[in-house]
């Protein structure tokens, strides 16, 4: 492995040389975004030479996004009479063109892994992650909202990270951990760090908040059914109004709908990211929808990250970037729900 | 890897099954000979029917892996996707995507039981498929029993078929209609009622299960009378689907999977799920 | 001495207590502290016992007329959807209401949504809610760890810094520009009644978009909603929005696309705002739930203008009459009608 | 018209040419204005091809979805014609919609839609005349704005043509 110490200057230089032959995202610094921005909202293509520098917490939406873009098209067809194709599914091209994700943070590139899990097998999930360089900051602070130390993360975790640059004392140290990242860094005149560097690093990564491994275990052991009947629900269910501001900023949520859309005879059939917090989501063709109610629909959000997707991969379904805290409208915080599963009896 | 593209097919034949145009059996046909070939699937599992332009819909297999050739499937008009289904012709191209899911157990618990399938309306499709398999393969199997209902007599699907069934002697057939009909001189009253006369004895023996849900319910204490437990009932699940291969989450009950777990699931294992089904 | 809010909750928790003490009704909607600054929960409160849960701040900015429908519902006797209606009257459900909130109480009576009898507005007079999205801007790059309010100002604290902000100065847009704080609809009087605010021009925002060319329009509104994420947070929010299918729910025929497209994302916007022209109180509950931060609650303000100035209505304002879209004057102004002299035919 | 599928004019422009030919979607009261249509055609009232109708028993039936979605998929103008006031073979349906079509076109224009896409005009079943009159008015009016782009459906860079 090697690790590198850059100036903010070396640091802006290095991704400006990136962005010359690559697609290169950062967080976006307005909010406001062109209609023909080539990325999600939230995030923005890297041209001219705006420093890459660490605003507060995490970005304002995931990293999700440039893994399961929100839509993909799955399959292309024409409906057009004179076609010998008629309504044959085609699959678009795969994209293979390589691009950077610089100043991710470690919560959200170990989303990547944790949505790895139920995504293993799939064909754009998988081909979105190896043409995807992370180049992330690791967090010398956690904020108010964040939480990754209570569902198994770190802030200065390196999980998923191709290059993981941490700040030291004004500069930067980056740490480049894959084929991947050293392949961007090859090349690039870098000064090696020296052992104080090296050091502080590890100094700081030892001070970080560890794992609180007893309170996995704990929600692990917990009878399913007693979790699922707990009374909890009725009155986070009452002031839920089954938005879908957490699950689509959530980086770890990763439900998807398919549909099909139809343009003068040319279609295309996408997956796009959908909320079990909205009615639709579970609603049968006969009318019959077994979460009806909003109650339901909150309590399968939290138990699907808390307690089924553990029950059937091993980690939470989350990372602790507190953006659904923040984002909730109506104050829903994660963090009370886990603690008040604790106590359910 | 999982592939969503889904196989092209040919319609082959539509048969028009019950007296209200509502329930249509499609006979689909590969387009390409190595697929065709490939194809392997197990009774109860199902398959994604893909439309262009309209979607995607799961749908149980109702034909038998032996049925070589094309595949079977009957599709009650009720959404989107179905109804343009229905509307479509001899000949016209479509997709299907699979097979998915886990099947009834017929060559591990099955095996040399006695089986008792029970079914109810439309319901009884992959329940068709196991027994067409259980046929071809007589020798491995013990007594078996098929209890199927449905509203009238015009509501019956497969009658022909039926008719063949009833005269091979092999098996227990009982047909039921839930009243009186003209011109209907077979069995008269509810799956359940039908089911407490007719079933057998649990011992060696495995039951299959498919129907409204209603019907479930009432079925099950008349066999729990006669013995029956609930690791010996075999049910089928359905849930909202999308992807069908375990990935986007729709089906969920609790932790399990209905695309991927299921959708067979024995009795016991469906108590333990919490009731979003 | 206590701040106004202070006063405002200590009488909140009071006549909540009260009301549910002696069984006038069964449910309180209100609010209670929030795990964030600048954050409070909407809440039910059931018992005499919980209503010292209850708060009142600036920070209260979701329209609780949101769950009205929906614990009226849960507070009836369980019963069948064949069943009949029981005999007698249901029991009743008080709600914390400011001038709009009030407002949307009305319109969910005029069209049915609720039962006016078995509603007991708590009103209390709006001072104008605080935009978290303003104060937040206010420190971009800080991180907020408390506020406090007083009267006039807040007090906004971080790990290394603690500043006083004027209250006003954070108020969200909707609030700046409402003449009708006091609620229309009081059953139980919170605080002091307030009087209608003297505004020079309410629509300030709307005519400042009107000026701009139509190129420039267009320019503003694609880029304004093309960070939209389509999590339907303002539509849900919204008490206006209760169809049980929404449109942009039906397949068949599907009006808008479901991803993120800018032309189905600003269908999705135009058709909302418009399905509740008449009838938006400008709340801007839409505007304060938006996890982008979009300004949604331009098009409704737009809408609101234009009623206004064609049919002289303001949603809610009128409890006895009509919604203005589900009526007509026979002399309604005409102005757009296309004529085959190719004219605009000028108003009867 | 919400079939997006149609496949019928298949023209292929993205930019304005000198033979294009503007695509106008009319929603004509069952009542009224198509049977004035159908009089201006009875009465061999010459008018431009370009109107596509779509017959409504009510121009108050003619929800904002169904305006948008043609808009969505590629029409260059709408045409909303019914009873006029008084009229109404539903007594006071077109009083609503009265109501209703000057806020969405007024939002339309709000939001940068081109004012002159969306018309609203009354044709009753003996304005043959005026009907071809009107056709030929709403079709200049669209004719000179040229191709809708906004708000126009496209996937994968195609465009509803």
């Amino acid at each position: 492995m090697k690790v590198f110490r850059l100036s903010q200057t070396e640091l802006d230089n290095m991704v400006q040389q990136w962005s010359q032959n690559r697609r290169v995202y950062r967080p976006a610094a307005d909010r406001q975004q062109s209609a023909h921005a080539d990325c999600a909202p939230g995030w923005e293509r890297v041209a001219g030479s705006a420093p890459l520098t660490m605003a507060v917490g995490p970005p304002k939406t995931s990293v999700k996004t440039f893994l399961f873009p929100q839509p993909e098209t799955m399959q292309t067809f024409s409906l057009k009479s004179s076609d010998p194709d008629k309504a044959l599914m085609k699959e678009p091209e795969k994209l293979t063109e390589k691009q950077i994700v610089a100043g991710l943070r470690p919560c959200d590139a170990r989303s990547v892994m944790l949505n790895n899990l139920p995504y293993r097998e799939d064909p754009f999930y998988q081909a979105n992650l190896a043409r995807t360089v992370m180049v992330g900051f690791t967090c010398s602070a956690m904020c108010a909202t964040c939480f990754c130390d209570q569902v198994g993360g770190s802030p200065m975790g390196t999980e998923g990270l191709d290059i993981a640059i941490s700040q030291i004392d004004g500069s930067f140290v980056a740490e480049v951990l894959t084929p991947a990242g050293e392949e961007l860094t090859a090349g690039l005149d870098l000064a090696p760090a020296d052992d104080t560097d090296i050091n502080a690093l590890a100094a700081r990564r030892a001070a970080s908040p560890q794992v609180d491994s007893a309170k996995l275990a704990a929600l692990k052991g917990r009878d399913l059914n007693r979790l699922y009947e707990a009374p909890l629900w009725k009155p986070l269910g009452e002031s839920c109004i089954n938005c879908g501001a957490c699950t689509f900023n959530c980086p770890t949520c990763y439900c998807f709908d398919v549909q099909d859309e139809v343009v003068r005879g040319y279609g295309r059939r996408i997956r796009y990211w959908d909320s079990c917090m909205f009615p639709l989501y579970s609603l049968h063709t006969s009318g019959h929808n077994p979460r009806g109610r909003k109650m339901q629909r909150t309590r399968n959000r939290f138990m699907h990250k808390l307690k089924y997707f553990p029950d059937r991969y091993g980690p939470f379904s989350c990372v602790g970037c507190g953006r659904c805290v923040q984002d909730c409208p109506v104050n829903i915080d994660i963090r009370e729900v886990m603690s008040d599963l604790l106590t359910v009896e | 890897m999982i592939s969503y593209l889904p196989y092209p097919v040919r319609i082959d034949d539509i048969v028009v099954e019950t007296e209200d145009g509502n329930l249509k059996t499609f006979k689909l046909v590969f387009e390409n000979e190595t697929q065709k070939k490939a194809w392997k699937h197990v009774p109860g599992q199902f398959a994604m029917l893909s439309l262009a332009g309209q979607g995607e819909i799961p749908i149980g297999i109702a034909s038998s892996p032996t049925e070589e050739g094309h595949l079977l499937f009957t599709v009650n008009r009720a959404g989107k996707v179905t109804t343009a289904l229905h509307q479509m012709h001899t000949g016209e191209r479509m997709g299907v995507r699979g097979p998915l899911g886990n099947g009834f157990p017929i060559d591990t618990d099955m095996k040399g039981k006695n089986i008792v399938i029970i079914a109810g309306g439309f319901a009884v499709t992959t329940l068709r498929a196991t027994l067409i398999y259980l046929l071809e393969h007589r020798q491995d199997y013990g007594k078996i029993t098929f209890i199927y209902g449905a509203r009238t007599p015009g509501m019956l699907l497969y009658r022909d078929e039926m008719k063949q069934w009833a005269a091979r002697g092999d098996l227990d057939l009982h047909v039921t209609v839930d009243r009186e009909a003209p011109g209907w001189d077979g069995l008269v009253g509810f799956v359940p009622t039908i089911a407490g006369q007719v079933a057998p004895s649990p011992e060696n023996s495995v039951a299959l299960i498919c129907g409204p849900p209603i019907m479930i319910k009432f079925t099950m204490p008349p066999l729990e009378k006669i013995g029956w437990t609930d690791d010996l009932v075999y049910l089928s699940l359905e849930n909202r689907m999308k992807c069908g291969e375990g990935v986007c989450c729709h089906c969920n009950v609790g932790p399990t999977l209905v695309c991927k777990d299921g959708p067979v699931f024995t009795r016991t294992q469906v108590r333990k799920l919490p009731v979003e089904y | 001495m206590p701040t106004i809010n202070e006063k405002l909750t200590e009488e909140i928790r009071a006549k909540a207590k009260a009301l549910l003490a002696e069984g006038t009704v069964a449910a309180v909607i209100g609010y209670a502290r929030g795990s964030l600054p600048m954050t409070v929960k909407p809440t039910v409160v059931r018992t005499a016992d919980d209503c010292g849960k209850l708060v009142w701040n600036s920070f209260c900015v979701l329209n609780l007329a949101n769950y009205l429908p929906e614990v009226l519902k849960s507070v009836e006797p369980p019963r069948g959807p064949r069943d009949p209606k029981p005999e007698g009257p249901l029991p009743k459900v008080a709600v914390l209401a400011t001038g709009c909130w009030s407002r949307n109480i009305v319109v969910q009576t005029q069209e049915h949504q609720v039962d006016r009898d078995r509603v007991m507005v708590m009103g209390v007079a709006s001072r104008g809610m605080v935009s978290r999205r303003k104060v937040e801007a206010n420190f971009a790059g800080r991180e907020i760890l408390a506020v406090e309010e007083l009267d006039h100002d807040l007090v906004v604290k971080g790990a290394d810094f603690e500043e006083k902000i004027n209250r006003w100065s954070m108020v969200r847009d909707n609030c700046h520009t409402c003449t009708h704080p006091d609620p229309v609809l009081v059953d139980v009087r919170i605080g002091e009644p307030a009087s209608e605010r003297k505004n020079p021009n309410p629509f300030q925002q709307v005519d400042d978009i009107e000026k701009k060319s139509n190129d420039e329009r267009w320019a503003w509104f694609t880029s304004e909603f093309a960070t939209c994420i389509r999590c339907y947070a303002c539509r849900n929010a919204c008490p206006l929005c209760y169809c049980p299918t929404c449109f942009v729910d039906d397949a068949k025929p599907q009006w808008v696309g479901k991803s993120l497209d800018a032309v189905d994302t600003g269908l999705f916007h135009l058709l909302r705002a418009y399905h509740c022209a008449g009838r938006c109180t400008d709340c801007g509950a839409c505007e304060s739930v938006c996890p982008m931060g979009i300004n949604m609650r331009m098009l409704t303000k737009k809408l609101n203008k234009d009623v206004l100035d064609l049919y002289g209505m303001e949603a809610g304002m009128q409890p006895g009459s009509p919604l203005p879209l589900t009526t007509y004057a026979t002399n309604d102004p005409q102005k757009f009608i296309v004529t085959e002299a190719g004219a605009v035919k000028e108003g009867e | 018209m919400t079939n997006q599928t149609n496949e019928t004019s298949e023209t292929n422009q993205t930019s304005q040419t000198s033979n294009w030919e503007p695509k106008i979607i009319a929603f004509l009261c069952n009542w009224c204005s198509y049977a004035g249509a159908d009089l201006a055609g009875v009465s061999r009232f010459q008018y431009p091809p370009n109107i596509r109708i779509v017959r409504v028993p009510c121009s108050g039936r003619v929800s904002e979805n169904m305006i948008m979605s043609a808009l969505k998929s590629g029409a260059d103008g709408i045409l909303i014609s019914g009873c006029h006031p008084g009229d109404c073979h539903y007594i006071n349906g077109n009083l609503f919609a009265r109501r209703r079509f000057p806020l969405l076109s007024n939002l339309l224009d709000f939001v940068g839609i081109e004012p002159g896409r969306i018309n609203f005009s009354w044709v009753s079943a003996s304005e043959g005349e005026q009907f071809a009159d009107i056709v030929k008015t709403v079709t200049e009016k669209v004719k000179a704005l040229g191709p809708a782009t906004r708000l126009v459906k496209k996937i994968d860079g195609r465009q509803a043509a």
